[in-house]
């Protein structure tokens, strides 16, 4: 598998760690009541089918990636940059 | 037997070898199959369960029977392919699975009891008694098991790994991946051509055939002076690509120095990387055996392996030879031999309506009913549409069609197509993205269908690069239909009908499998083991699939087929694994003090992927604990020295660090006085502990952090999550400078009158200070901090002098009764003064239960706060870090009951995680979780260590066992 | 019919004509008592148990494709009780006695060969993680031994003591450990089911499930509706697709673990040995092959097969662990999808909907734990209570911090 | 007070050659890491100027006279080689990086081959020219890789690896030359 990280260009999969799906972006906040941290931390959609999920480039250039990708086929349909992506973070 | 004047191998250089202790003699360029059938060899091999005679059945990596050992010692080598290895001088081969000779094997006695042994068989018996399976039944099944051995010495051999790139991967030199290759390179896009054999050129090199009215051999010869002219092209001969993976990525196998003596540095396989852009898949078709009775024996052979034999190495494997076949191109097997002066006895053809114009009798609706011959064949029994007859021969080729190669197409789980023409199945389309098959591999079998196919695929593949194609003429070619009738096995005879030679399946074992309703193929293949042999069903797969659509009454399409799963060939553990062997396993990291510590003899251990000293044995001492204690009552009474560069370090700077390490440590920084330093607790998102460490502020917007070793690369992994998730619009960056400071903790009471030696002037430095000092013109760094409990420093400088630094500080604490300490007395010191390492924070502890869920700010989020509050994670019952203090040793990884309970689960109140004999108090000491433990200071607990056979009592105390004022500390 | 070795010598005399089918193939009735999905090792071993424990015979298993043919049929066969945090250490203590009267009680010869797992340690810290194990086991009331340098080289003399990166320090042993024949424990199962008068449906893939009113009435199918009051989810794999049928979101992520074995060679290790450092672990089967693996692929995947770098650093762990393995040659490498839960533990729990129960999340230890979580799943959807050695195995832990993490890893789902 | 002596990461480790392939430990220069702020980089090309470099592209370098500033990781690149302008302390975080790496020359006709059995990446010289720049993994190691002509590349690791990598360089050289001897 290779991802094309938006900085280092096209890459082999060892070059980097997976975390997790998209979920873990979307950090409640600190009072948010139990289930929405539950959902946050444990339960997922797992889709077998196309996903968003969270990649570090560790032995690059340290970006956090969101990947947009087929769970059954292994394509890779769009790569971008955590801290660069659209909606932007806090 | 050795034909004059044909075949391409080099008759110049003779080769001797031996098999199985004679000696025998071949030609650079032959294979040891073709080498032994050239010395009239034809017995190489015991079958897997029956143990029968077998002999060599194709010429390629598919082989399933002639299977050898060779080399000896370290180098031995089970499971070679006779029809791979090509022959050297020198070359010791084997045959394998039987004794005590391959004539006479005692376990062909399964032979006879194959009634007995039929498909699953085993599933039904050896129940009773239950312990005679480990001590009986299945040591008796293990040794009859297996094929080859390993020597069970280690393979010190070289191997590599390598990686390769290229517009366009053409897999197989056959005329569909030449004509692919010449087409990509003359376009100018970069070109790999991979072919598995020692020669490129396929069927043909092996086949009579002709392009453009010239000899095939001389139209590869040709073309591949052309390619080798050319540099964008890459030519790797002997190389099988292994696997089709993800985003145009093959493994591909190399046997580099396979074919000739080991040699220094020289590797005997290569496994390769290659990233394609496209790919054509032109690897050809494997022609099928055709099942009826004893056709398992040696001297049976696939008529293009005969063919392959006359016409690569002048070799024909027999004195007088029959022909069987459903279809029409394998007679060319025949007339190819008559034309080289052997005798062929008869053609059979399955076929009724088959042309009987041939220089040798033609059967058709020909049908054989048995063969003779114990150790080789002699005759064949046959019914045909005239009647039926014996004949004497000694080799039988035979022909059941051809089945594309087109395994790789399923890696990607492709599931291919039957084309009931062809009766075989064809790669699905797209199956791999990006990959084209061509050829016979895609069920063209036609020379010219084959040239058309590659260069169309070459075609595509320019396309989706943006290149144009040249303007390429075809060559002439035979372009005659595949004309085949679809025939499995003699209906209607006894006798047992092989399938699957290497696994010894047979057409009974499958309509077994049906008859006890394993229809579904997959468990057909479970219960009978077809396909499962080292030929992984290659030769099989497609005549079982047709015997149990039949006895399930089903068409091929629907029964469906297996599933093809890399590696395309057995790849060797060590090929794949190159790089892996002894230290190369993992990086080495030494420490700027490692000399200094080796020169002072203490053994170095590995803390992750660093080496550390465990203690600095002096004259005298006879074991790691007289050290150990040493260097610890030294620490307390003067003054020692370790390194500590190990611990992660990571430079925090901008106008948002502080809010910024808010956030990510539990307590507040935001407070820290610059010039300060401050114990830090971090949590994971889910509200256990990640890692402690100390952070010290060396400017309003600058900070340095301290992880432990242990968690240094996770810690830097989650910083850069929070950020760049959280709060990527921050002022803050932050930057490892772990490798870039040496840094030495310097603790006892005499550490300060050692630094200032050093130093000159010391400064006023309070308990957590940090100041900045020069040495000489060197800048470094000074923390006022212990891991200790002694009054300690920490003294940070850049990692060139760390070595010249670090013996200069022993020889300085040297002078005033100090001295260099190791990781041994660093765990004891630490265990006394109760301080945690990773052995407490094991991933499954919260702040609660080490006593710092004060430490969690009120005032303020952090990560994993939220979670940290889940009824769960606090309270009574959960294990609280405690002391344990005993009078003898006690055990890490002991486990806590309360003196008269019963020793059991439901009655267990915790474990021990880190034990140390401590000298400064005379008490064995154990930092230790215990249910609801910090309310049971002062009670005794019985601990209990089964594996190390230790049942005490122990006083439950305080963690912090010396110094719990911290008076020392801050002295 | 009764399987012995006197019948296998008679059918062998008379042309093994007489063996009867394994498992009848029903087609579906308009109603069962209970439905489970999934015809894996789970799923068959709840129907076993249900029709022998519980005398619920009027059940049905609904299998998408043919009986065993998810993680039963593509795992390493490896059986142990060697966990250590109560929850797991009963409940795979359990099993480990089901497994121990397996062949016996199925009638079929599953080869479960306690030869013994032996997993390997390289530093202070872990022989102290792993003396912690082995006394939880004991404690359990099962069996540890702990093993030295010295230990472990009379045992497994072809380990590389003197040039591996990661130095071995010592092993736990752990002698009832071992292994079965995966394919055998699925058929077994089946075929005692099937006895007991249990419908084993296969190609009958499940596409809805009906729920009115809070309850669970029955499932919509590729073969058509079928009514039930009690419906168990045992799809290890789907487990998150057929969760959503009744519009639950599971705290589960799907990924790959592959495996490899080898060409057959003659008997060379004789245990089960497992590699600390290298997340390795290794054993030979009886026809000759050797069976490995290592970590996840460590990415969300349903695709059934790996990619390269796993590939590689396995087979770098066998080779500095042991490097008389070189010239094996791997045959075949597949990959399975492990349903990952966020503390490596499984679920055998009810759900929010009356009658419905899930029996998910065995990350890649679903093998060995096939007889237990049978047994214990046939027992909640018997008595609609847990059974005391799954109590802990329940859907809501994550939410109250109930964790049971025995890698200490955290809730992030490839860890475990 | 003592005069500490400095000594490189690869002290002892004399050049070596290989089938003409020269594997050295290059001469540490002054490496200091530059990580500009958000929104700050026209102020930090702006403070670069004086020394005639701009922030460099990803996979790039900026280069004159003897400083280059060499793309090292998202929001980074290393000054090596000059002095870092006072300027830049406003907008960018600064840290001394000079004893943290190790600097590798490889140089020689099998330089590039012998970088493709460790490095997972596409080394041609159309795919990876003279002056370009990554960060890749060396087998297992982070590595700062840079081609610094058609047959030379300098490959930077952490210092503590510098062995590791040299090892295993060593060894990539070492099976090429007997490859060489093959045919």
């Amino acid at each position: 598998m290779r991802l094309t990280c938006p900085l280092c260009g096209a890459r082999d999969r060892r070059e980097f760690t997976y975390y997790g799906a998209e979920d873990y972006l979307n950090r409640p906040a600190p009072d948010a009541p139990p289930q929405a941290w539950d959902d946050y931390l444990h339960n997922r959609d797992n889709p077998a089918g196309v996903t968003r999920d969270l990649w570090y480039h560790d032995m690059g250039c340290s970006s956090w990636l969101l990947v947009t990708r087929n769970t059954v086929t292994h394509e890779i349909l769009a790569v971008e940059a955590v801290a660069d992506r659209k909606g932007g973070a806090a | 037997m050795r034909l004059a004047g044909k075949g391409l191998i080099d008759r110049g250089q003779p080769v001797t070898f031996t098999f199985d202790g004679s000696t025998y003699q071949g030609f650079r360029g032959d294979t040891l199959a073709s080498a032994l059938l050239a010395n009239d060899v034809r017995l190489v091999g015991r079958s897997f369960k029956y143990h029968r005679p077998r002999g060599i059945l194709t010429a390629g990596s598919e082989e399933p029977n002639a299977m050898v050992e060779i080399l000896e010692g370290n180098q031995q080598t089970p499971n070679v392919r006779a029809t791979v290895q090509e022959v050297f001088d020198g070359l010791a081969a084997r045959s394998q699975n039987r004794f005590p000779s391959l004539k006479f094997d005692l376990l062909g006695i399964n032979d006879r009891l194959s009634p007995f042994l039929s498909a699953g068989f085993y599933y039904k018996t050896f129940m009773w008694p239950r312990p005679f399976w480990e001590k009986l039944y299945e040591p008796l099944i293990r040794r009859a098991a297996g094929l080859g051995s390993l020597s069970r010495q280690h393979d010190e051999a070289q191997y590599e790994k390598a990686w390769a790139f290229c517009d366009v991967l053409v897999i197989g030199s056959g005329p569909a991946g030449l004509m692919a290759a010449l087409t990509a390179a003359r376009a100018g896009a970069d070109v790999i051509l991979a072919e598995e054999e020692a020669r490129m050129g396929g069927r043909l090199v092996s086949d009579n055939l002709r392009v453009d009215g010239q000899p095939g051999v001389d139209w590869v010869e040709g073309t591949l002076a052309e390619l080798r002219a050319l540099p964008n092209v890459r030519l790797m001969t002997r190389t099988t690509v292994t696997g089709a993976y993800d985003d145009g990525t093959f493994g591909a196998l190399e046997r580099v120095g396979l074919h000739c003596g080991p040699a220094p540095h020289l590797p005997r396989e290569c496994f390769w990387r290659i990233v394609a852009g496209q790919s054509v898949l032109a690897a050809g078709a494997l022609e099928r055996p055709l099942a009826f009775p004893d056709n398992d024996r040696p001297g049976i052979m696939l008529a293009s392996a005969v063919r392959s034999y006359l016409h690569r190495y002048g070799v024909v494997p027999g004195h007088r030879i029959a022909l069987i076949a459903n279809n029409d191109a394998a007679r060319a097997t025949a007339r190819d031999l008559m034309a080289a002066g052997v005798k062929v006895a008869a053609i059979l053809d399955t076929r009724p309506d088959a042309s009987v114009v041939e220089d040798c009798p033609v059967y058709v609706n020909a049908q054989i009913t048995g063969t003779a011959g114990r150790l080789g064949l002699t005759s064949i029994t046959f019914r045909h549409a005239g009647g039926s007859a014996t004949l004497e021969v000694d080799t039988l080729a035979m022909s059941g069609g051809w089945n594309p190669t087109l395994h790789l197409t399923c890696h990607m789980n492709g599931r291919p197509l039957w084309r009931e023409d062809i009766a075989a199945f064809v790669p699905a389309p797209d199956a791999v993205p990006r990959l084209t098959p061509a050829g016979a591999c895609n069920g063209t079998f036609s020379t010219a269908g084959a040239f058309r196919e590659g260069q169309d695929a070459a075609r595509r593949a320019l396309a989706a690069l943006g290149r144009s194609a040249p303007d390429l003429a075809l060559p002439q070619a035979e372009d005659a239909p595949y004309a085949l009738a679809a025939y499995w096995e003699t209906p209607g005879v006894e006798g047992r009908q092989w399938l699957d030679f290497a696994n010894d399946v047979t057409t009974k074992d499958v309509k077994l499998s049906a008859q006890e309703n394993f229809r579904s193929v997959e468990h057909m293949k479970r219960y009978t083991t077809q396909g499962m042999a080292p030929d992984q069903g290659k030769n099989s797969n497609v005549g079982a699939l047709a015997v149990l659509a039949d006895a399930t009454g089903r068409g091929i399409p629907q029964t469906g087929t297996t599933t093809f799963r890399p590696p395309y060939v057995p790849t060797s553990i060590a090929a794949m694994g190159a790089g892996g062997r002894g230290a190369g396993f993992a990086p080495q990291r030494f420490l700027t003090s490692d000399q200094a510590s080796r020169d002072r003899g203490a053994p170095m251990i590995e803390a992750g992927l660093w080496y550390r000293p465990s203690y600095f044995p002096k004259p005298g001492e006879t074991t790691w604990l007289e050290a150990c204690n040493r260097e610890t009552r030294m620490l307390r009474d003067s003054v020692g020295v370790a390194d500590v560069s190990t611990l992660g370090k990571i430079d925090i700077q901008g106008r948002d660090a502080a809010r910024f390490l808010d956030l990510v440590y539990t307590n507040t920084f935001s407070t820290l006085p610059v010039g300060r330093v401050r114990y830090g607790l971090m949590l994971r998102e889910d509200g256990h502990v990640l890692d402690d460490g100390t952070s010290a502020r060396l400017g309003e917007h600058h900070f340095l952090m301290t992880t432990t070793t242990a968690a240094a690369g996770l810690v830097m992994r989650h910083l850069d999550f929070v950020h760049q998730a959280f709060c990527a619009g921050w002022d803050v960056r932050f930057t490892s400078v772990t490798e870039s400071w040496a840094q030495f903790a310097v603790a006892g009471p005499k550490a300060r009158d050692l630094l200032a030696t050093l130093l000159g002037e010391m400064p006023d430095l309070p308990f957590m200070g940090v100041a900045d000092v020069t040495l000489g013109k060197v800048r470094a760094r000074l923390f006022r901090i212990s891991f200790s409990g002694e009054h300690g420093y920490e003294i940070a400088i850049p990692t060139r002098f760390g070595e010249a630094l670090f013996r200069d500080l022993v020889a300085r604490a040297e002078i005033l009764g100090g001295g260099p300490y190791g990781m041994e007395a660093l765990n004891v010191l630490r265990i006394e003064k109760g301080f945690i390492t990773h052995a407490e924070i094991h991933g499954r502890t919260t702040a609660f239960d080490i006593g710092m869920e004060r430490m969690v700010s009120a005032k303020k989020d952090c990560i994993g706060k939220a979670a940290a509050a889940r009824p769960g994670m606090t309270g009574p019952e959960r294990d609280q870090l405690v002391g344990l203090k005993a009078t003898s040793p006690m055990g890490a990884g002991a486990h806590l009951f309360t003196p008269g309970d019963r020793v059991h689960r439901e009655t267990d109140q915790g474990y021990v995680t880190s034990v140390c004999y401590s000298p400064t108090l005379d008490a064995h000491l154990a930092l230790a979780f215990l249910r609801n433990g910090r309310a049971r200071h002062g009670e005794t607990i019985r601990v209990v260590d089964h594996l190390r056979k230790i049942d005490i009592l122990a006083e439950v105390t305080d963690p912090v066992f010396h110094d719990k004022e911290g008076v020392k500390l801050r002295a | 019919m009764r399987y012995s070795g006197l019948r296998v010598i008679t059918e062998g005399l008379f042309g093994n004509k007489g063996w009867k089918p394994a498992w009848r193939d029903p087609a579906p009735k308009a109603e069962y008592d209970a439905i489970i999905i999934g015809g894996g090792g789970h799923g068959l071993s709840t129907a076993y148990y249900l029709a022998k424990n519980h005398g619920m015979t009027n059940i049905a298993v609904l299998e998408k494709g043919y009986l065993g043919s998810g993680n039963i049929g593509r795992n390493t066969t490896i059986v142990r009780a060697n966990y250590f945090l109560p929850g797991n250490s009963e409940f795979y203590s359990h099993s480990m006695k089901l497994w121990e009267g397996l062949e016996l009680d199925l009638n079929y010869n599953v080869m479960h060969s306690q030869r013994g797992l032996i997993n390997l340690f390289h530093s202070d810290g872990q022989r102290d993680a792993f003396v912690r194990r082995g006394n939880s086991m004991i404690n359990q009331g099962d069996d540890a031994i702990l093993l030295d340098r010295e230990g472990v080289r009379e045992m497994l003399p072809y380990l590389d003591f003197e040039q591996t990166r990661f130095p071995i320090y010592g092993g736990l042993y752990h002698p009832r450990g071992g292994t079965a024949r995966h394919d055998a424990v699925a058929w077994g199962y089946a075929r005692g089911a099937d006895r007991r008068g249990v419908d084993l449906i296969q190609n009958c893939e499940v596409t809805g499930i009906d729920i009115e009113g809070g309850r669970v009435t029955g499932v919509q199918t590729t073969r058509g509706a079928i009514k039930a009051k009690k419906v168990g989810m045992v799809v290890a794999g789907r487990s998150s697709q057929v969760a959503a049928m009744a519009g639950m979101r599971l705290p589960i992520e799907s990924h790959i673990l592959q495996a490899f074995v080898t060409e057959g060679l003659k008997p060379v290790i004789d245990h089960v040995v497992s590699f600390g450092m290298g997340h390795f672990y290794i054993s030979q089967s009886d026809k000759g092959g050797l069976v490995f693996g290592g970590d996840l692929d460590f990415y969300a995947s349903y695709a059934s097969r790996g990619n390269l770098p796993m590939v590689e650093h396995v087979m770098e762990a066998g080779m500095t662990l042991m490097p008389m393995i070189g010239r094996a040659k791997v045959l075949r490498s597949w990959g399975g999808i492990m349903d990952m839960s966020p503390d490596g533990s499984p679920i055998i729990d009810k759900t929010h909907i009356d009658g419905l129960f899930v029996d998910c999340g065995w990350n890649y230890g679903g093998f060995k734990a096939v007889p237990a979580s049978g047994f214990c799943m046939a027992h909640l959807m018997a008595t609609g209570e847990s059974h005391p050695v799954a109590a802990r195995f329940t859907l809501n832990r994550f939410a109250t911090g109930h964790i049971l993490d025995e890698e200490g890893t955290g809730s992030q789902h490839n860890l475990h | 007070m003592p005069d500490l002596i400095a000594k490189s990461a690869l002290a002892g480790h004399a050049p070596l050659v290989r089938a003409g392939t020269r594997l050295a430990e290059c001469a540490a220069a002054p490496i200091t890491s530059i990580a500009p702020y958000p929104g700050r980089a026209a102020q930090v090309d702006a403070a670069l100027a004086p020394l005639g470099l701009s922030f460099p592209a990803p996979n790039g370098q900026s280069a004159s006279g003897t400083a280059r500033l060499l793309w090292a990781g998202r929001d980074m690149a290393f000054l090596i080689g000059a002095e870092t302008p006072a300027a830049l302390a406003d907008h960018a975080s600064l840290t001394d990086q000079t004893d943290g790496w190790a600097i590798l020359g490889l140089s020689g006709p099998l330089a590039e081959a012998a970088l493709m059995r460790p490095v997972p990446l596409d080394l041609r010289l159309a795919a990876f020219p003279v002056g370009r720049t990554a960060r890749a993994p060396l087998n297992h190691m982070q590595a700062i890789l840079t081609r610094t002509d058609d047959q030379a590349f300098e490959v930077m690791v952490f210092r503590s690896m510098a062995r590791t990598a040299w090892a295993e360089l060593t060894e990539a050289l070492a099976v090429l030359e007997a490859r060489a001897k093959l045919s």
